[in-house]
């Protein structure tokens, strides 16, 4: 039980810390492309410690303050599920369904809490997320039935053992398809461009996010932060292998190997999305429903058929 | 891109022939609209000046004349001779030729009311609370007149565009800094 | 005589008309629901009786035919879907019953739903399935003619076809109770494997299946026979259609899988297989997931609440088709235990609807709004609800659409797999539609003294929300009972989880971990600086200041975008389809009286002279 | 609950080094936000950022001449700021008028209506000079002089009398309502 606490923790504070991280090297990253220096790395810290501290708070009632924590919660749980390398504590359950609905609870808490508020862009911002979500579902789903009937398993934990023995499940053609249209929805789930019109900043203030201020907010940066990491974890291990390191005696070091190789792996991801995400200008949210129910859905549908067959 | 060429060419040819085509287009206008002069002030920018009772009349020949847009409605103060003068600045995309029409109404409050042309022009609604918020033109048949434009409820019904407004004695009197400022202008502190 | 079969059916028709030939307000609503409770009681001890042998049975003898009932696992759990959300609809109708007619008819039709849940005869189940229909059609009649003659178009189109596959059956069998025709066809399934003469030709089947298949469409809702469902769910007392939807429509589930108890042996040697289903499930399976579809986009687009959730009960049923459908062992547990979540929840979302428009009278979003603060209980009965049917984890909604989606995909269906990923983004979608037009945002002024829901209706939510929970935390007191149908562990785990070798789900677990994650965002919460409260108008509007009086939420046409992206499938209605083939007939119709019985008695006399002539002909 | 003055210095650390602005141009000084915010001045080194919604922003920019019209926006936007909460004026126009001293509809003291952390003269002050102001509220947020915040709730008062002696009392309620009548008269023409 204690053991259980102590890795949970240990779990959370380093998705919390890598999230972090990845929020600093998107800044980054985005900054040079633009030919800028860019803040430092830990500046999201900064500005999570900067909201957190906040001396006054403001509250439109009890769903507003109850969805944000659920949001935060729920991502928590999410990424318990998750398997990280050899460390997973939930790992057995962690099932590809559980895993996809839990990765997108935490939008319905953000949605209650920015709906609550009562401010017409907020409204806006929730009909452009749940479009955009709606848009996603398609691809996403297809390519979430063409690894479970690839693999013959739900269990995202098998699915990694798996690759290890058959290769990388991106070497396989109808999984390579999978991914590709996965890795396009991930582009909307991280709400980068061109898939961001539900933030749309200059056209309506920030969307769901218009009314959280001070520590609301902080818990909305650890909250991204975490999602972040989930989702770039969650890529590299049902796509690109996962990470099991068997290669040292000790099991600490073999731990940190395999953490490593899942860095490597979440950056990967984590690059491809930003650089998409620069070089692009934002679709509206029917062009956007109407590309992913083109290409990406064809690609997803014919990597699931492949699978099937 | 030979388009383009083609286009320049033209236009140099026109101005050869002292703008040939826009005193047509005057002519053109003119014979259907007696009561208004007209004349070519340059390349592509013609004017006209009508009776105030009558400029209902004129856009609507304009219109028929392929002027689509109307740009903006202006007003001029002209203090000593006690008038308004209005100006219509329409723009032809077919001619791509920008007309000014210009008409003249008194500046007293109660008498510088005009016809509104906001049926021919829909767009002329905006312009013509913009002339009545400043100026205090009246435009008849215009049911938003009342409507608050820019103007600030302090400020409403002063119209401050007008040459005779005390701007001084007004800004002295809502900013409460009194002493700051000389009458006469030379010796002020900010 | 007096058997436990008998009450549990008859109860409620008793206490209908004594509710009726009473109509003293007070004792007729507490007669509503004694009748109501009695069949619940009855099936809960029912559970005991089932434990010990696999059945019960009963038969009486009325006018030359012989009824049968019987009372089993599969129809033990439907029975027990319409005990629970019937009572709890007619706790709600407690509150919004306006006269004695109302308890009459809604009484009837829940005798007559369950009558269709117990029966074992095909005439006993035609005959109750028509007095359910006349029962809720009345119930329809009295708010809104047009409804309602759609909806008595379309039933009596399916109940027919359900005759004259009755009719079919019993030409060539003989006989008119289950076990007898099960027996048959079974015998007969065997006959053509072994190459010889059967009884039943290719084409008899395909009629038997597609007129069964009709008349359970019909009243399950299945597209493309769905469109009197919108109309007669809306236009009725809304705690009615609690039962309605939640119940009524699980008749026509029930009639799916009769199908397979009858006929499935039958069509599968007749069709084969389509991958691990059966040919003819799937065609049930993709008119499902259709059904997901169309009737999830066209929930999101309605402007009036009660019509959202028709659509979205139409989307739901959707999901139990395509779980009938596959019909592996694992799939249609899946979709009965989504039977049993989505009478949960959408019961519970009906009763909630009833409150809004009992309190406020109003039925369209437009004219609603903020009123989370004026109805606090119903908003947190609604929030179960919501998170139930979106499918948020320890809830039941997503117990049985994970088992759902874990059963189709795993068959290796991904177009379906597909359809029903749809289905779940949808949900939120209306969902989200329903909360912030309803709940949240500025308050029309004309809703300031809006109350809280009233006892009867509040208990009756308190159940139905309080089952939502339990089933979800512990989905294995459900897979329990459902394994029980096919007397193995086709669901395995303990109580708290679901494990079907690969995959596995965990209630409890999840519940834990949420609570973790929840007390540690709680925590950073409490850790900042106090909160101060700001009212709905203090929101930032570009500085503008904001005034109750004029309302900035947007409440119509909330997903315009999506009916743009739409616009070319929205063109397209069944709707209007078949009213135009109403029509059509109507002309027809029209010409025939013209030309054909014009009045004239010498007209009338040259056809008799032509008829006889024929039969002449004929050699009779 | 938790004494945190022992982490008020971290606290104020990252305040100074995560300005969020608000983006809410009133005037021509709108214009220098370009080249500050790209790659020319690039104020994201220090962790500075635009950002539509004043509920997470810190920093309050007011770029040029301000209009009691816009005043009032101004103040609504300003007060839905949380606490600590930094106003930056930008050029003359708002510290005394400029070239609009005798106009009727440009204030000419902002620091009667709202608390201004940092004034920059010029008329448009150049990006390093505002550079040079952002430097200078750092120092300030430091050494815990920005405290406009705290000035403006003790002197809630005297802000109150000067914003109505400009608009009037009931100026919020007043310009809220201000075109209900013409939206209500259009609502039920189109029906």
């Amino acid at each position: 039980m204690l053991m259980i606490a102590v890795k949970a923790f240990l779990i959370l504070l380093y998705a919390t810390f890598m999230g972090f991280m990845f929020m600093g090297i998107i800044r980054i990253v985005t900054a040079r492309i633009h030919r800028r220096v860019g803040p430092p790395i830990y500046q999201p810290i900064l500005d999570t410690i900067k909201l957190l501290s906040k001396k006054s708070n403001i509250t439109h009632g009890l769903i507003y303050d109850f969805g944000v924590i659920y949001a935060l919660g729920a991502t928590i749980l999410a990424l318990m599920f998750i398997p990280l390398g050899g460390v997973s504590i939930l790992r057995a359950y962690g099932d590809l369904i559980l895993i996809t609905f839990l990765l997108e609870i935490p939008m319905l808490g953000i949605m209650f809490a920015a709906m609550s508020s009562g401010n017409p862009w907020a409204g806006l911002g929730a009909q452009r997320a749940l479009l955009t979500l709606l848009a996603i579902q398609v691809p996403l789903g297809f390519a979430i039935v063409a690894l479970a009937e690839f693999y013959g398993t739900f269990s995202t934990y098998e699915i990694v053992m798996a690759q290890q023995t058959v290769g990388w499940s991106i070497t396989h053609l109808p999984l390579l398809l999978a991914a590709i249209a996965y890795d396009i929805v991930l582009q909307a789930m991280f709400g980068k461009e061109p898939f961001d019109i539900m933030i749309a900043p200059g056209e309506i203030s920030l969307g769901p996010m218009v009314e959280f201020g001070g520590k609301h907010m902080g818990i909305l940066q650890i909250q991204h932060a975490i999602a972040l990491f989930a989702e770039t974890l969650f890529f590299s291990n049902i796509f690109l292998g996962g990470a099991v390191v068997t290669a040292f005696a000790s099991p600490i070091l073999n731990t940190i190997a395999s953490l490593a190789v899942l860095l490597i792996k979440q950056l990967a991801v984590l690059m491809i999305a930003i650089f998409i995400g620069v070089i692009f200008p934002r679709f509206t949210i029917d062009q956007a429903a109407r590309f992913y129910w083109k290409w990406p859905t064809i690609i997803a549908a014919a990597g699931a058929i492949l699978a099937a067959l | 891109m030979a388009n383009g060429q083609e286009e320049k060419g033209e236009v140099k040819e026109m101005t050869g022939a002292k703008w040939e085509r826009e005193q047509a287009l005057v002519q053109k206008i003119l014979e259907k609209a007696p009561y208004a002069e007209g004349r070519v002030r340059r390349e592509r920018r013609i004017e006209f000046k009508v009776p105030a009772d009558r400029i209902r009349d004129f856009l609507m020949t304009l219109k028929e004349n392929n002027f689509e847009l109307m740009l903006q409605i202006t007003v001029v103060d002209w203090l000593k001779e006690g008038e308004y003068e209005l100006v219509y600045q329409m723009w032809s995309i077919t001619h791509r030729t920008h007309a000014m029409v210009k008409t003249r109404i008194p500046r007293e409050l109660d008498k510088a009311r005009m016809p509104t042309v906001k049926d021919i022009y829909p767009v002329a609604e905006t312009y013509e609370r913009d002339a009545h918020d400043f100026y205090g033109v009246y435009f008849e048949g215009n049911e938003k007149m009342e409507m608050p434009w820019i103007l600030d409820d302090a400020e409403q019904g002063l119209f401050p565009h007008r040459k005779d407004f005390d701007m001084l004695a007004y800004v002295k009197k809502k900013y409460k800094i009194l002493d700051r400022f000389d009458e006469n202008k030379d010796n002020y502190v900010i | 005589m007096i058997n436990e079969l008998m009450i549990i059916i008859f109860a409620p028709l008793l206490a209908g008309v004594l509710a009726w030939l009473l109509d003293i307000k007070g004792i007729r609503e507490a007669i509503g629901v004694i009748g109501a409770a009695i069949p619940l009681a009855y099936l809960i001890q029912a559970y005991q009786t089932l434990s010990t042998q696999p059945s019960i049975q009963y038969s009486i003898a009325l006018a030359g035919f012989k009824f049968e009932f019987l009372l089993y696992q599969i129809n033990w759990i439907f029975a027990m879907i319409a005990g629970v959300v019937g009572f709890a609809a007619v706790l709600g109708m407690v509150s919004t019953a306006k006269d004695s007619y109302e308890w009459l008819f809604a009484l009837i039709s829940l005798t007559g739903v369950l009558g269709v849940f117990l029966a074992d005869d095909l005439a006993g189940f035609f005959i109750f399935w028509e007095v359910m229909t006349f029962a809720s059609f009345m119930m329809v009649l009295k708010y809104n003619r047009k409804a309602s003659l759609k909806y008595f178009l379309l039933s009596v189109f399916g109940a027919y076809a359900m005759l004259i596959a009755i009719g079919i059956i019993y030409a060539k069998v003989g006989a008119l109770d289950f076990a007898t025709i099960q027996q048959v066809l079974y015998q007969d399934a065997m006959r053509g494997a072994f190459g010889t003469d059967t009884l039943f030709s290719r084409n008899e089947m395909i009629l038997v299946f597609g007129l069964f298949l009709i008349a359970f469409g019909v009243k399950a809702g299945m597209f493309p026979l769905h469109v009197w469902a919108p109309d007669a769910y809306s236009e009725t007392n809304q705690s009615y259609t609690a039962m309605f939807s939640g119940v009524l429509s699980k008749a026509g589930v029930y009639g799916m899988l009769v199908i397979y108890i009858l006929l499935g042996t039958r069509l599968m040697y007749e069709f084969g297989k389509f991958g691990a289903a059966p040919k003819f499930g799937y065609i049930i399976a993709l008119l499902g997931g259709l059904t997901i579809i169309v009737g999830g986009l066209l929930a999101a687009l309605q402007e009036d609440i009660r019509k959202l959730f028709a659509y979205s009960s139409i989307s739901q049923i959707g999901y139990i088709l395509v779980g009938i459908g596959v019909g592996t062992a694992l799939s249609i547990e899946a979709a009965i235990y989504h039977a049993v979540s989505h009478a949960l929840f959408k019961g519970l979302f009906f009763l909630i609807v009833a409150t809004i428009i009992y309190r406020t009278g109003k039925t369209e979003f437009k004219d609603m709004g903020g009123l989370a603060e004026k109805m606090p209980i119903t908003f947190a009965m609604a929030f179960v609800a919501i998170l139930s049917l979106a499918g948020i984890p320890p809830l039941v909604g997503f117990a049985s659409k994970w088992l759902l989606f874990e059963a189709v995909i795993h068959e290796n269906m991904p177009i379906l797999g597909g359809m029903i990923f749809f289905g779940s983004a949808i949900g939120f979608v209306y969902l989200i539609r329903f909360t912030y037009a309803v709940w949240f945002g500025q308050r029309p002024t004309d809703l300031d003294d809006t109350k809280d829901a009233p006892l009867p209706l509040a208990i009756a939510m308190g159940i139905l929300a309080l089952l939502n929970v339990v089933f979800g935390i512990a989905p294995g007191l459900v897979a329990k009972e459902l394994n029980k149908i096919f007397g193995k562990e086709v669901i395995g785990g303990t109580i708290y989880e679901l494990n079907l070798g690969f995959g596995r789900y965990n209630g409890l677990l999840i519940t834990i971990w949420l609570v973790v994650g929840l007390v540690i965002a709680a925590i950073i919460y409490f850790l900042g600086a106090k909160v101060r409260k700001v009212p709905v108008t203090d929101t930032y509007q570009a500085g503008n200041p904001v005034t109750m009086e004029y309302n900035l939420t947007i409440r119509r046409n909330f997903f315009l975008p999506l009916k743009e992206t739409l616009a070319f499938w929205l063109r397209i209605s069944f709707d209007r389809l078949y009213q135009d083939i109403g029509k059509w007939i109507e002309d027809l119709a029209e010409t025939m009286r013209h030309y054909i019985y014009n009045g004239s008695v010498q007209a009338y006399a040259w056809y008799l002279a032509i008829v006889l002539l024929i039969l002449a002909l004929w050699g009779v | 609950m938790v004494d945190w003055r022992l982490f008020e210095p971290l606290f104020e650390f990252a305040r100074k080094r995560s300005l969020w602005i608000v983006a809410f141009c009133t005037g021509c000084g709108g214009i220098e936000m370009p080249p500050l915010m790209t790659s020319r001045y690039d104020l994201e080194r220090f962790g500075m950022m635009p950002n539509p919604a004043p509920r997470m922003a810190d920093l309050f920019l007011i770029t040029g001449y301000v209009t009691p019209k816009t005043l009032k926006r101004i103040i609504i936007t300003y007060e839905m700021q949380p606490d600590p909460k930094y106003v930056l004026a930008h050029g003359s126009c708002p510290l005394n008028g400029g070239i609009y001293w005798d106009a009727y509809n440009a204030i000419k003291h902002l620091d009667r209506y709202i608390p201004v952390d940092v004034v920059i003269a010029g008329c448009m002050p150049r990006p390093e000079a505002v550079m040079d102001g952002i430097k200078k509220l750092m120092e300030m947020i430091e050494n815990g002089t920005a405290d406009g915040w705290k000035r403006y709730r003790e002197n809630y008062e005297w802000y109150k009398k000067n914003q109505d002696e400009l608009f009037g009392e009931g100026w919020r309620e007043r310009e809220a309502r201000r075109w209900i009548p013409w939206l209500m008269d259009k609502k039920k023409k189109e029906k």
